[in-house]
């Protein structure tokens, strides 16, 4: 038999920062995650998928799918055999979800699934190199990945996996922000925004008073979080290489109040001086003299005195899979037999 | 002026009044609403007996409803006890204590001991207790020695309307944390009760009786199965002191040992189950510190080692009654060295 | 324009608040500490349960909180007390069974309170303090006092019915209540990711239709942020809140636990999730205080953990005659 | 038909809550001719062992009751008949009135009727007996209340409406005795006969009653046609304090009731329900402040502090003081303070509660001052 090799990470962190008790988002649970993966490897057995490496966690996701597998009975669909990666100690941190990834992509996984939000992506996009990414959205705080059905979505990893479809033909390469402040440097596949706050604190920006800047490789009019706001002011689509910068004032000052979605349960308005498109390989110099670089709307780096942070934005993002692509093309036909009369 | 009110009025009578007077007693537990939330609000059943009914309409928001959740609610109102509050929680019944009884003696008995005597816990927790109902082992037991058995509570057993209302109000002005228990067969005797407020202190027992040949303790609804024993005796003959201590912690010993002092003889009636419980307490209390007077073994009429029966005819046999309080003072009377 | 942006900025710390949340957390790192020391020579009886690695928790939540405000405490409650306010020579008083303790030496490390302060006390009982808290704050909501009761607990008393039921009434209720829940990951030697099914403790808030959030517990500024809300809410009457906790201890579940149950997680921390090394870095490199003033402030705190070993070992016993005392007001 | 020579005697009902009584010894025998008034049982009330005097005169037939059993009033007790009245009926009507106790068909016997009147925005309580132009009002003393006098409202009252009054702080009446002085009493028993409509009574006070009721007589002479000092306060300077403070303080049976033995001369009248009734009185709200007051008013140290006798020097009013020799709460030398101004009369074996103890000495003592009034 072959070996047809797919990777699921799932973060059991996100979906769950402060934003749940400023605007009333709701809670992710773990258990609806290890639910996700389970739904996903019935799809991946249909499709003929083999071997699925899944991260391990100390949030009780890998655990519960364990679980799961121990109590499988003979009429349940088959599913491929499960190998957790627990070669690495789990740190509960980002790290967890990079080295899971760089070991499936070295495992030769022919697709990975991110479970998470903005920021598990993220994370992924870093050590995924070329294999192509499914990002699948377990927040209700999400730009990037999108809000699917794990067994669709799983329907459409297999069939990539299995070499179904033309692996070009159905996934795209996103953009990405990169800044470099306080000598870290970070990837954003959504927005960077600079904030005074001067503390990450607890993470979520939700207080457009502290706002300064925003750049965002794409902004969408349906779109929720920060992008949101040029998303309604001056959308900017997913699949073209520009992206859009804006100068943030409070709405006293401003050229444009938006009232945009910036965080979900909180549609507040923001205050725009001015916009322009920001262009592939352009280099940006932060305005703002202190205060926090927020990636995907999360607080990440704090900054103080030169060097300014600086903002690319770059083509190179991770290989995504478009699953409306995947289904809608000739391996749809995978699921169909000819009954015989 | 004293009119003749029920059991259940006087009770009822002295939680109003009390919290007519001071705006810091409420009164939490189940039903006392009666569907709160719903339109049942409307006719508040005021606990499962309707104990505190027309409180609820009458002090709006004073009167709270509960979940069935005893360790919450009965933690809140000890809680707010220690803010400043003088909450009086209804624990359905007492056997339900099994299910908050942390709260109650870990928490509010323990609180002004561990602080250095620096809390201060008014807390009175009402509970109905007691045999007679055909409720069976989990809705019936007389458990007022578990409490007795703690530091830091008090507990009284109040015998009829009088010792209701005059034991309740005094419980929640108390500073200390208050079991108050009644017994869900006395609700609906009568008695005279003054209108006007009016405080029995704790620690100090009843004479119900005066006589000079046997001392007989009687507590709670055993003090009217007691009296009824002594009236039979009298005709007999036989002159029975019967002494209510109303509380068990405190408990009024001075009084009982006067008492056995002059009669020499002593007949302890107990509804609680024998091992561990009022009747043994003071039993050996008496023996330790009136033995010289003690004219004839002491005689315990309680309950038996049981979980109290369901069928009639056996919870019958298991109440203490007149003809075995009879039966023991004619023992103790008969007794001969 | 950013300056002028700043200030009306939500949870932004002034130094002055910073310097006493610096030295608050101090205070309680280096209480535990020469407590674990001093416990080990055997002058302190009983159990001890410590709080060290876990200071941006209680004083996150506290500085938010004044007299009005009521706290319930744990086992391992040093760290809260020391948030709320309680005397620190009193309290080691207390640890050492003297009668100048806060409880005259009748309470000891797991009873150390201070109701003066809304310290409702530490508590032997795993879960004993949420059905409190609800009293407190429903108390507080009777009188319109505008104050919010806080109940600590642990990822152990998060499976306990008593936490539960009081989430449920503090909702029912409608509260000005905030749960605690300190994951510290092990209840004594056991694993939370064992023992709570949810795994997360925050994830129950939705189950009572209240917001449930994680912190990271290790970090100060996102403590303080995320029990600012909480507190605002409730005392606006917004209703309960359920913050989960996310650190380690530093220490074993009481002094003398061999810690076999667990690896190198705590050197770890110790090296990168400290919450005073990390305040110290991001607040120096904000330059909003110096190293020299958080060098001062560890000298001071030192000090004073000095004189409260010393005068806690001179202090007298508690006499005789107290062992029948204050067990009821009146009897 | 039963013969209507036949006469009942039944089991007298001495004050509001007596509902039964016990006759503890018979003092005539059988077929002994007996004269009106003359002692004929002592009968135990609970609250206290009282006298029976004969209300018929001849000769006593029968004794129903057995001693030491247990009567509801109204229940007869003896049978008195002319001696030519043949056993047999005797004993058709002894077995007609054990039937009918025994059926329970007693008619209700009427006790005094309470009410209550509003004096200076407080209730105070009254019990009322008979009909008649001329009011007797009944004051009773430190610590009492209307129903202290029942061994003699009854009797009084053939011909007479007699209120006995709960004073401020006392009985069934508000508890708020204002400063407790002497003047804030006089003015609620004045505002009494104003509030019953009684232009003109004839007070009898006892103890701190009557002191009271001499203050009222100072104060408004034309309202008081008469009155009777029962061991009256304010006379001379001797009290037991300690009986009053005690009085005051005392929250238990064990505390009170040495105090109570002081009251009379036979101490065994004092007895258990006595001591219960009045804890029952001291627990009400405001029973503690109202007797501190009162307390205040009527001691100074060791000695008396109101002055009655000077009160009553500067009256008229026809006035019988009474006292018993063995009083030991305020001693009958005291009696001395009254001087010439009153008839007084010395009662052999009785103490403090003279009207309790011989009634009948109190009553003759009215009798006489209403007769002078």
């Amino acid at each position: 038999m072959g070996d047809t090799v797919v990777g699921i990470v799932a973060n059991p962190l996100s979906g769950r920062d402060i934003r749940r008790l400023v605007a009333k988002a709701s809670v992710f649970p773990t258990a609806e995650k290890a639910n996700m993966v389970q739904r996903m490897l019935t799809a991946f057995g249909v499709v003929g998928v083999d071997r699925v490496l899944v991260g391990t966690d100390l949030g009780g996701i890998s655990a519960a799918v364990l679980r799961a597998i121990g109590t499988r009975t003979p009429r349940d669909p088959p599913w491929p055999e499960v190998e957790f990666l627990d070669q690495d100690p789990i740190t509960q941190t980002a790290a967890d979800t990079v080295n899971a990834v760089r070991r499936m992509a070295e495992a030769g996984a022919r697709v990975v699934v991110c479970l998470g939000g903005d920021g598990t992506v993220r994370a992924a996009a870093a050590a995924c190199g070329d294999t192509p990414l499914l990002p699948l959205s377990t927040g209700t705080n999400n730009a990037f990945p999108q809000l699917r059905e794990a067994t669709v979505a799983g329907l459409a990893a297999g069939l990539v996996a299995v070499g179904a479809v033309d692996i070009a033909a159905v996934t795209r390469r996103a953009p990405v922000l990169r800044v470099d402040a306080a000598g870290r440097s970070e990837l954003a596949l959504v927005d960077v925004c600079t904030s005074v706050n001067r503390y990450v604190g607890a993470r979520a920006l939700w207080d457009p008073a502290a706002l300064t800047e925003l750049y965002c490789t794409f902004a969408e009019p349906d779109g929720i979080g920060l992008s949101s706001v040029p998303g309604v002011l001056c959308p900017s689509p997913r699949d073209e290489p520009s992206g859009v910068a804006l100068m943030l004032c409070p709405p006293a000052e401003a050229t444009w109040v938006v009232a945009a979605p910036i965080a979900p349960g909180l549609v507040v308005p923001v205050g725009v001086r001015s916009w322009r498109r920001l262009e592939p390989g352009e280099v940006v110099e932060v305005a703002t003299p202190r205060g926090v670089v927020a990636v995907d709307g999360e607080r990440e780096i704090e900054f103080s005195d030169a060097p300014a942070p600086r903002v690319t934005l770059r083509p190179d993002g991770p290989r995504c899979v478009d699953v409306r692509a995947v289904l809608a093309g000739p391996a749809r036909n995978r699921l169909i037999q000819e009954v015989e009369r | 002026m004293a009119r003749t009110i029920s059991y259940r009025e006087a009770i009822n009578e002295a939680l109003a009044q009390e919290m007519e007077r001071d705006e810091r007693v409420i009164v939490m537990g189940e039903d006392n609403a009666g569907g709160a939330g719903s339109p049942g609000d409307e006719d508040a059943w005021g606990g499962v007996l309707g104990v505190t009914k027309g409180l609820y309409h009458r002090f709006p928001g004073r009167v709270l409803d509960t979940p069935i959740s005893e360790s919450a609610f009965i933690g809140a109102a000890i809680g707010a006890a220690t803010a400043g509050m003088r909450p009086v929680a209804e624990l359905m019944f007492i056997d339900f204590m099994g299910v908050c009884f942390d709260q109650i003696f870990n928490q509010a008995a323990k609180f002004r001991y561990m602080f250095g005597g620096k809390a201060v816990t008014p807390v009175v927790i009402r509970t109905m207790y007691g045999a007679g109902l055909r409720a069976a082992a989990q809705h019936s037991q007389a458990l007022y020695p578990v409490f007795t058995h703690i530091p830091g509570l008090k507990v009284a057993v109040p015998s009829s309307p009088y010792e209701a209302k005059g034991l309740l109000t005094q419980a929640i002005r108390d500073d200390d944390p208050v079991i108050f228990c009644e017994h869900k067969a006395l609700y609906d005797t009568t008695g005279e009760v003054p209108e006007e407020q009016y405080v029995i202190p704790f620690g100090e027992a009843n004479v119900v009786r005066d006589g000079g040949d046997v001392t007989v303790v009687a507590i709670g609804r055993m003090v009217s199965v007691a009296l009824a024993a002594a009236d039979e005796l009298a005709g007999a003959g036989i002159q029975c002191e019967v002494i209510d201590p109303r509380t068990t912690s405190p408990l009024d010993t001075d009084t009982i040992l006067e008492s056995v002092e002059s009669t020499g003889r002593l007949v302890v009636v107990d509804e609680s189950t024998p091992r561990c419980n009022l009747a043994t307490d003071i039993s050996a209390t008496v023996a330790q510190q009136a033995f010289r007077a003690l004219r004839a073994p002491i005689e315990m009429v309680t309950a038996p080692h049981t979980p109290v029966p369901f069928a009639g005819n056996l919870e019958d046999l298991y109440i203490p009654d007149a003809q075995r309080v009879v039966n023991a003072v004619k023992s103790v009377t008969s007794w001969e060295r | 324009m950013t300056d002028t942006l700043s200030t009306s900025v939500a949870y932004e710390l002034k130094p002055e608040a910073l310097h006493d949340a610096y030295r608050t957390m101090r205070t309680i790192r280096a209480f535990e500490e020469r407590v674990h020391e001093e416990f080990a020579t055997g002058d302190i009886p009983g159990f001890v349960h410590l709080y060290a690695g876990e200071e941006a928790s209680a004083v996150g939540v506290c500085s938010h909180l004044d007299n009005r405000d009521t706290i319930a405490s744990t086992h391992r409650g040093h760290g809260h007390c020391i948030a709320k306010r309680v005397d620190v020579k009193a309290m080691m008083a207390e640890i050492y069974g003297k009668s100048t303790g806060s409880c005259h030496g009748k309470g000891g490390s797991m009873h150390i309170a201070d109701l003066s302060k809304g310290m409702l006390g530490a508590n032997g009982i795993v879960g004993g303090g949420p059905p409190l808290i609800c009293g407190t704050a429903l108390a507080a909501k009777q009188k319109g006092t505008g104050g919010v009761g806080v109940a600590f607990f642990g990822d152990g008393a998060s499976n306990q019915g008593t936490t539960l039921e009081s989430l449920n009434l503090a909702a029912v209720w409608n509260l000005p209540a905030v749960f605690v829940a300190e994951n510290n990951g092990y209840a004594e030697a056991t694993s939370s990711t064992w023992s709570v099914a949810s795994d997360n403790i925050a994830d129950r808030a939705a189950g009572f239709g209240m917001p449930g959030v994680i912190v990271d517990g290790f970090d100060f500024f996102a403590a303080y942020e995320a029990a600012g809300e909480a507190i605002t809410r409730a005392r606006e009457g917004g209703g309960p809140t359920l913050i989960e906790m996310k650190f380690t201890r530093y220490f074993g579940h009481f002094e003398g636990d061999q810690q076999t149950y667990r690896a190198d997680e705590v050197a770890r921390a110790r090296e990168t999730l400290d919450c005073l090394l990390r305040f110290r870095g991001r607040v120096t490199e904000t330059g909003q205080l110096s190293l020299e003033t958080l060098d001062r402030i560890d000298a001071e705190v030192a000090e004073l953990i000095d004189e409260a070993v010393d005068e806690a070992k001179r202090a007298p016993k508690p006499r005789a005659a107290d062992l029948t005392t204050d067990v009821y007001v009146a009897y | 038909m039963a013969d209507e020579r036949i006469k009942h005697v039944t089991m007298p009902k001495w004050g509001l809550s007596m509902k039964t009584g016990r006759i503890t010894e018979w003092l005539a025998e059988e077929g002994e001719t007996v004269s009106q008034g003359a002692d004929l049982a002592d009968i135990d009330t609970d609250k206290i062992v009282g006298t029976l005097e004969s209300p018929e005169e001849g000769v006593l037939r029968r004794i129903v009751a057995d001693v030491g059993a247990e009567i509801p009033v109204g229940a007869t007790i003896a049978l008195f008949a002319p001696p030519d009245v043949p056993d047999a009926e005797i004993d058709a009507e002894v077995a007609a009135a054990r039937e009918k106790l025994a059926s329970g068909l007693l008619e209700e016997v009427a006790g005094p009727t309470v009410a209550t009147v509003e004096v200076d925005g407080r209730p105070l309580a009254y019990a009322t007996l008979g009909d008649g132009e001329e009011v007797v009002v009944l004051v009773h003393g430190y610590g009492g209340d209307k129903n202290s006098w029942l061994f003699v409202q009854e009797k009084l009252a053939e011909g007479r409406t007699v209120h006995a009054l709960d004073l401020p702080g006392h009985g069934e009446s508000a508890k708020d005795v204002g400063d407790g002085g002497l003047d804030e009493l006089a003015r609620a028993v004045i505002g009494f006969l104003d509030a019953v409509g009684v232009p003109r009574a004839h007070l009898v006070g006892h103890s701190l009653g009557g002191a009271v009721v001499t203050a009222v007589a100072a104060a408004a002479p034309d309202r008081v046609r008469s009155l009777t000092l029962v061991a009256p306060a304010g006379f001379g300077t001797e009290v037991d304090g300690e009986y009053l403070r005690v009085f005051a303080s005392a929250a238990s049976r064990r505390e009170l009731k040495p105090q109570l033995g002081k009251l009379f001369a036979d101490e065994n009248l004092a007895t258990r329900q006595l001591a219960d009734d009045l804890l029952r009185y001291k627990r009400l709200d405001g029973v503690d402040a109202a007797l501190d007051k009162l307390v205040k008013t009527l001691l100074d140290g060791e000695t008396q502090a109101i002055d009655a006798a000077s009160l009553l020097g500067s009256t008229s009013v026809p006035t019988v003081v009474v006292w018993g020799r063995e009083d030991r709460v305020l001693p009958v030398a005291n009696a001395a303070a009254v001087g010439e101004r009153a008839e007084i009369r010395y009662v052999d074996g009785a103490g403090h509660m003279v009207h309790m103890e011989n009634p009948a000495a109190v009553r003759d003592a009215v009798e006489e001052a209403v007769r002078r009034g």
